[in-house]
């Protein structure tokens, strides 16, 4: 973890600070549509962020439908598709190795 | 570093062991890895120490590798042992040392397993008598060689004629200890120190005027993990085994590894030459590696041995720059020099690291 | 005349409450504490999870309920020796009392952080207990803790953990670390804090806002995945590791401080005065009570009466309201079978 | 004999020339950036005789007699229709007048000279004119003194409604800046500066009841000063002056746009560029008159104000903070209030869809995964496609999962009306691309809407029953699937009752209904719901329904909307539904039901669910 550079994900941390409160209970990724056709986890890409695996949490962030499930069961009321979609402008596919 | 924290540590795992009196076990494949370490503990425990080592002809190894890659039931391996404890019975000692971790781990298992399970002890009682028709009998106490220079390293501390100090600046090398896993790991109460921070060999590195190294990866695997080894995929998990050890050592500068089991000080030479060619990285300055040694051919270093005896010709990694930093005389041209003066032709230079 | 008394050993918040309880139900309750004054552990804590509240009050109330009762402290049960209903009891300083009832509250110990030796506390300069920050928060005078930037609480120290031979959860170092975390975050605000847990229970009134306003407003990271081993780098910073059960990666981190939250144990005082009444322990090493839903004041010994951390790990709510049951326990056995002079 | 031109005028002549010319450049340019086929389309509508006239009969109607404010405030409904159809009139009149009574007649006047008289005369007509008795020049003057008197009272509420909106109607109105007082306090005073140039002249050039004898003997004491009259003269024409010249760059500037942009309308057009073409004519015609504040549900937290539709249009307009804007675009509940209540129409929803598609994502999404989808499991056995035409096919969308009680509803309503059915998504579906098209990622939503449809027409069905309005939305205005009836589930109910598949027996429950905003603004669909309603028991009246119902809050229209803020919302919403205590709440969408269903103090259920407690009893 030392040598992981969080630059990005405080930029989005700045946007959604609840992102924080996320407390991995896994309902998002249970319900997910997209989750229904693949190993879209939502759950995932929020810990992904944080331990620097950019490159796999943007594979999954590419498979989300945005229909907004996520964010109408999440128990900490976190704004979930507004991260997605800051995830999908702030980080970007080629930048990072 | 609190040091007193540790000394209190190594207090509770202190165990007793007799001076004397030892039925010697070999190991598989030390003679054929580093040949000259269990010739050298023989001849300092019986010449220099003056002790009574008994070793039979008949005896054989524990099995033990055969037992950790999966090929041989434990059965097997406990009728092998309790083999070993006739020969020892019949010999008539009841001190039992034997000179490989692995083998300690598998015979302090054993006598474990016997402890718990009596009846287990029974049917390999039964299957020994089968098998080669001999009786066997507990030994009194199990020791592991290092056990025993431990117990001396005073001893040799005296007669020694070198220190493990650095002979033109005077300050003591900087010693990297790696205890193989099988020592204290599975059983703390069978090693001096414990399992956190073994201090069988810290003892003789302090003994002998070295300082102790203490990186984070102190206990990481050395790479000879049976499972990693020996199956073909893995091969290359054990290098990297390796290579976070030396990647976490490496800004400590150690001068040299000391190391008490078959496996960690062959692996940890040889794959320093793979890491060097990979990587072009060595660990030691200019172009040479860090010495891996067993604990006893640094003991004979320390009571002047020549160098070429204790077969330290056979490393990877140089022992040069180790023997002038000890001050040590030896013949740079004898060192791939038969006994009888015939040359048996100098290796090349491997690219990213020296071998004189 | 040898009027009967109610002995209760220990003078933690467990041995005061009962003692304030009894006086209030009329009889004549002694309390027995081996140090040098009352509070047990109360008083190494500076604030007290959920909400922060000062340590200090807490005590000073249960402390002014027991002005009136009479104390001995730096006194220790030499010997019991049991007489019909009557427990002839004298002290180490030879005094001697005729009890009619023995409440223990001895409390719990906090469990040696050394004897888990691959978190190196002990060894390492960085690593300290809970008990320790707790004290830093009072004192503010630790060398060890001075402006680190990573900070990282260690869930479950000598607790859920069968080889240091507690297999039970100590109920409240959850709370407490992170309450702790925040604290630590409000004095070192640059600093990121890092909890490692297996579960965060979170079970009372006002923990999971706690939890929450951890998250929220102070930014603490929570890790699912404990700390396996603890090492030095050259530097003398602490690298640990731990998987990220989460994510099933392993990951390896640096930090400038390590808090062990140590889990509660019997406390090693009550063993002797429980071989005198042979009263033992359950398998979780803590003092056995007569059953585990009406009778948790009660033990297999007629007369004898527990309360507090000394049959299980309990948060001071809970161990207060303990305190008040045993009181009543022991005014319904003096009523039924004790001295009827006793009760007015 | 009166001269014919005085150097009074020329403030006038200069400005009027300005905005002549910055209003004809403005519009070519509007039209220019109008996508070609649009282009084409608007000029086609100007000469077709059908819709040329329906042109002319919008702009009398909003233009001159805003109809729609009538209907909205009828007191601000008047003081707009006396200004604007008095200007419209005083300048119409007074070309006839200056026609017919021209000082010009006669005279050999250089062309240069005639155009621009053409310009000042029927403006400053009364000092160049001198009294004529006979019966036309008397009704020119009273007409025009008529509709002077006309605008002056439109211009005495204008005041009245700038010190108290409170009298007028309006709970909060829009703040301004100091250009923008300067400018209404110059439209405000034009015209009482001209009665009282006209009056001060009457005696020569003649007036009528307002201005010459109220004006001239009351206000002038009857006595005809030289210098003051010019005086007079002068303030009016420069006044008018700088009325013209800051038109432009105020929010009077709709007076023009507005007609431009009915035209466009009725062209059909839609904004497809945030800045350019439409949208720039619907940013032109805001009069920033605040009416869309009160009505936006987001103004039920103080510091949103500034993220209503009006701000929102001012700031696009200004050029500048980017950021505001985009900010606003994302916080926005597109619920379409402001566009139900805006006078002119102006879909300020249009622009930040399109200022949302400027959004720049770096990363695109990739739906590969979708294209092995071959089918959705649907629950009764795979039988031929031809049994399938009869079929009725229910897709529950993405939120209807979360909402067991409707699609468990549904299924029994169509099993009670023993209708031919699937429940086309029962194991989960593709989401049906609303969502991602609020997002601003169009093609990514094209994706779906093509596999989508590909995957319902393959089942055949002639006839889609949709249980969320926000499906509805997307499926009726994008998804092209010819020969399948698409229906919301309120109407397909509806349509059960009336031909009585369905019959349920009455209660004396209270039900108060919340329209959808997809449905109700979206789609005028109000009185199906309520008619199934009445079927199943009382229906009691929100304080605000029907097109001004308030948004439930949880709308996914808006992306960065807080928790908090949403509460505040729905609370208050709740508040207006349950006004004349009824004794459920009935939603038609899952997402509106999930919102209310956490905070309302009644029990909140979806019109399915009340129709099978109708059905069963």
């Amino acid at each position: 973890m030392d040598n992981v550079d969080l630059k990005l994900f405080n930029k989005i941390e700045a946007l959604n600070p609840d992102i924080n409160t996320c407390m991995a209970c896994g309902l998002c990724t249970a319900t997910c549509t997209a989750g229904n056709f693949t190993d879209m986890s939502f759950r995932k890409i929020i810990l992904m962020l944080q331990r620097g695996k950019d490159k796999e949490a943007i594979e999954l962030v590419k498979k989300c439908m945005m229909c907004g499930k996520c964010m109408m069961i999440c128990s900490r009321g976190i704004n979930t598709r507004n991260i997605l979609l800051s995830i999908t402008r702030i980080y970007n596919e080629e930048q990072n190795i | 570093m609190i040091v007193e924290g540790k000394q209190k540590i190594w207090a509770d795992y202190q165990k007793d062991i007799p001076d004397d009196h030892y039925f010697y076990v070999r190991s598989c494949i030390r003679q054929s890895f580093f040949p000259g370490s269990e010739v050298t503990f023989l001849d300092i425990t019986r010449n220099k120490l003056g002790k009574d080592f008994y070793e039979s002809a008949y005896h054989t190894t524990c099995g033990g590798i055969a037992y950790h890659s999966d090929s041989i039931p434990q059965e097997t391996a406990m009728t092998i042992i309790a083999r070993q404890f006739a020969l020892m019975h019949e010999s008539g000692y009841e001190n039992y040392v034997c000179s490989c971790i692995t083998s300690f781990g598998c015979y302090t298992e054993t006598l474990e397993t016997w402890h718990e399970f009596p009846e287990l002890e029974a049917k390999i009682r039964q299957y020994l008598w089968d098998s080669c028709k001999k009786e066997f009998a507990k030994p009194k106490y199990l020791a592991h060689a290092s056990d025993i220079i431990y117990k001396f390293r005073h001893e040799i501390a005296k007669q020694a004629k070198y220190k493990l100090v650095n002979a033109k600046t005077g300050e003591p090398l900087k010693v990297v200890e790696h205890i193989g896993c099988h020592y204290a790991k599975m059983f703390p109460s069978k090693g001096f120190g414990g399992a956190e921070y073994p201090h069988v060999l810290v003892g003789m590195i302090e003994a002998w005027g070295g300082e102790v190294v203490d990186y984070p990866e102190r206990r990481q695997c050395c790479g000879f993990g049976f499972r990693q080894y020996f199956v073909q995929a893995n091969r290359g998990y054990s290098l990297s085994n390796t290579y976070k050890k030396f990647e976490s050592m490496e800004p400590y500068e150690p001068d040299l590894i000391i190391t008490n089991c078959p496996g960690c000080p062959y692996f940890l030479d040889r794959w320093q030459y793979v890491i060097a060619e990979q990587t072009g990285k060595t660990y030691g300055k200019n172009g040479y590696g860090i010495p891996a040694l067993t604990y006893e051919e640094v003991a004979g270093l320390v009571m002047g041995y020549n160098p070429w005896d204790l077969g330290l010709q056979m490393h990877q990694v140089a022992i040069e720059p180790l023997l002038d930093k000890m001050g040590i005389e030896y013949d740079p041209k004898a060192k791939y020099k038969g006994i009888n003066g015939k040359d048996l032709g100098t290796p090349i230079n491997p690219i990213n690291i020296k071998l004189q | 005349m040898n009027e009967y008394r109610i002995l209760i050993i220990g003078g933690g918040p467990a041995g005061m409450e009962t003692a304030y309880q009894l006086k209030n139900l009329g009889l004549n309750p002694v309390i027995i504490e081996r140090n040098d004054k009352l509070g047990g552990h109360l008083a190494q804590w500076d604030r007290l999870f959920p909400s922060s509240d000062s340590a200090e009050t807490l005590l000073e109330k249960l402390k002014d309920q027991t002005k009136d009762i009479e104390k001995k402290l730096n006194a220790k049960i030499s010997n019991i020796t049991k007489e019909g209903n009557i427990f002839h009891v004298t002290l180490s300083n030879g005094i001697k009392y005729d009890a009619a009832a023995i409440v223990i509250c001895t409390g719990f110990d906090l469990f040696k952080a050394e004897k888990k030796q691959e978190y190196g506390y002990g060894i390492y300069n960085n690593v300290i207990t809970n008990a320790e920050l707790e004290d830093y928060f009072k004192t503010h005078n630790d060398k060890r803790i001075d402006e680190p930037k990573r900070i990282g609480f260690v869930h479950c120290v000598g607790s859920r953990d069968v080889k240091v031979n507690n297999t039970y959860c100590s109920k409240v170092c959850c709370a407490t670390a992170l309450k702790q975390a925040c604290e630590i975050k409000d004095e070192f605000p640059y600093a990121d804090v890092y909890c490692f847990y297996m579960d965060l229970r979170m079970f009372g009134k006002g923990y999971e806002d706690l939890y929450l306003k951890a998250q929220k407003d102070f930014d603490i990271k929570c890790v699912r995945g404990r700390v396996c081993e603890v090492s030095e780098n050259i530097e003398g910073k602490l690298v640990i590791k731990a998987e990220d059960t989460l994510l099933g990666t392993p990951m390896k981190m640096t930090l400038d401080l390590l808090v062990l939250m140590c889990g509660m144990e019997k406390s090693k005082s009550s063993n002797e005065i429980q071989k005198m009444l042979n009263i033992n322990n359950n398998e979780d090493g803590f003092i056995e009570t007569r059953d585990n839903f009406s009778g948790l004041n009660l033990t297999k010994e007629k007369g004898v009466f527990v309360a507090g951390a000394c049959t299980s790990p309990k948060t001071l709510p809970d161990t207060i309201a303990e305190a008040r049951a045993a009181a009543m326990e022991v005014f319904n056995y003096l009523k039924v079978n004790g001295q009827p002079s006793l009760v007015q | 004999m009166r001269p014919i031109f005085d150097p009074f005028v020329l403030p006038f002549v200069i400005s009027m020339t300005f905005v002549l010319l910055y209003c004809i450049i403005g519009m070519i340019r509007i039209i220019f950036q109008l996508p070609k086929e649009d282009r084409r389309k608007f000029l086609r509508s100007l000469i077709y005789p059908k819709s040329a006239l329906k042109n002319f009969r919008d702009l009398v109607n909003d233009c001159l007699f805003h109809t729609k404010i009538w209907k909205r405030k009828p007191l601000l409904g008047y003081m707009h229709m006396s200004i604007a159809l008095g200007w419209f009139m005083i300048i119409i009149v007074g070309h006839f007048e200056s026609i017919t009574f021209s000082p010009l007649r006669g005279l050999e006047v250089p062309f240069m000279q005639k155009m621009m008289s053409n310009l000042y005369l029927p403006i400053f007509f009364r000092y160049f004119a001198i009294e004529e008795l006979s019966l036309k020049a008397q009704i020119f003057s009273f007409l025009m003194d008529f509709f002077l008197l006309m605008i002056i009272s439109g211009i005495f509420i204008a005041v009245v409604k700038k010190k108290k909106p409170k009298k007028v109607g309006m709970k909060r109105v829009t703040k301004f800046g100091i250009k923008e007082d300067m400018v209404r306090l110059s439209l405000w005073t034009i015209f009482p500066l001209r009665f009282l140039a006209e009056s001060s002249i009457a005696n020569i050039a003649g007036g009528s009841f307002l201005t010459k004898y109220l004006g001239f003997e009351l206000v002038f004491g009857g006595n005809y000063n030289e210098t003051l009259s010019m005086v007079f003269w002068w303030l009016y024409s420069i006044d008018l002056a700088i009325f013209m010249t800051l038109l432009p760059f105020s929010r009077y500037m709709h007076i023009p746009a507005e007609a431009l942009l009915i035209l466009l309308r009725n062209a059909g057009l839609k904004t497809t560029e945030p800045r350019k073409g439409y949208a720039v004519a619907e940013i032109y015609s805001c009069p920033s008159c605040g009416l869309c504040i009160d009505v936006c549900p987001m103004s039920e937290v103080k510091d949103n104000y500034k993220n209503t539709a009006v701000y929102f249009i001012r700031n696009i307009r200004k050029g500048k903070r980017r950021r505001d804007v985009k900010n606003m675009t994302e916080k926005c509940l597109m619920c379409g209030k402001c566009i139900e209540v805006c006078p002119l129409g102006i879909e300020s929803l249009n622009i930040k869809i399109a200022q949302r598609k400027k959004t720049y994502y770096k990363i695109k999404s990739d739906f590969s995964y979708l294209e092995r989808l071959q089918d959705y499991k649907t629950t009764r056995p795979q039988d031929d496609l031809s049994a399938h035409s009869q079929k009725t096919l229910y897709f529950a969308g993405c939120m209807s999962h979360l909402t067991p009680k409707i699609t468990r509803s549904m299924t029994k309503i169509f099993k009670l009306a023993n209708e031919n059915f699937e429940f086309l998504d029962a194991d989960g579906s593709i989401c049906c691309g609303r969502p991602m098209m609020l997002t601003g990622k169009i093609n990514e939503a094209k994706a779906l809407i093509a596999k989508n449809t590909e995957l319902i027409k393959k089942s055949g069905a002639k006839k889609l029953v949709l249980s969320c309005p926000i499906c509805y939305k997307v499926f009726k205005e994008e998804y092209q699937l010819d020969g399948i009836e698409i229906l919301h589930h309120t109407q397909y109910i509806n349509e059960l009752i009336e031909n009585d598949k369905l019959n349920i027996d009455r209660s004396d429950k209270r039900y108060a209904y919340h329209d959808p905003c997809e449905l109700g603004r979206a789609f005028g669909i109000y009185d199906e719901p309520r008619n199934v309603i009445d079927n199943i028991g009382l229906l009691t009246q929100g304080k605000s329904d029907r097109d001004m119902s308030a948004c439930c809050g949880g709308s996914i229209g808006s992306l960065t909307m807080s928790m908090e803020e949403r509460d505040e919302i729905t609370k208050n919403t709740i508040k207006d539904l349950t006004l004349n205590q009824p004794d459920e709440i009935v939603t038609a969408c899952p997402l509106c039901l999930k919102t209310f269903a956490r905070l309302s103090p009644i029990e909140v259920k979806d019109i399915a669910e009340i129709v099978v407690e109708g059905l069963e009893g």
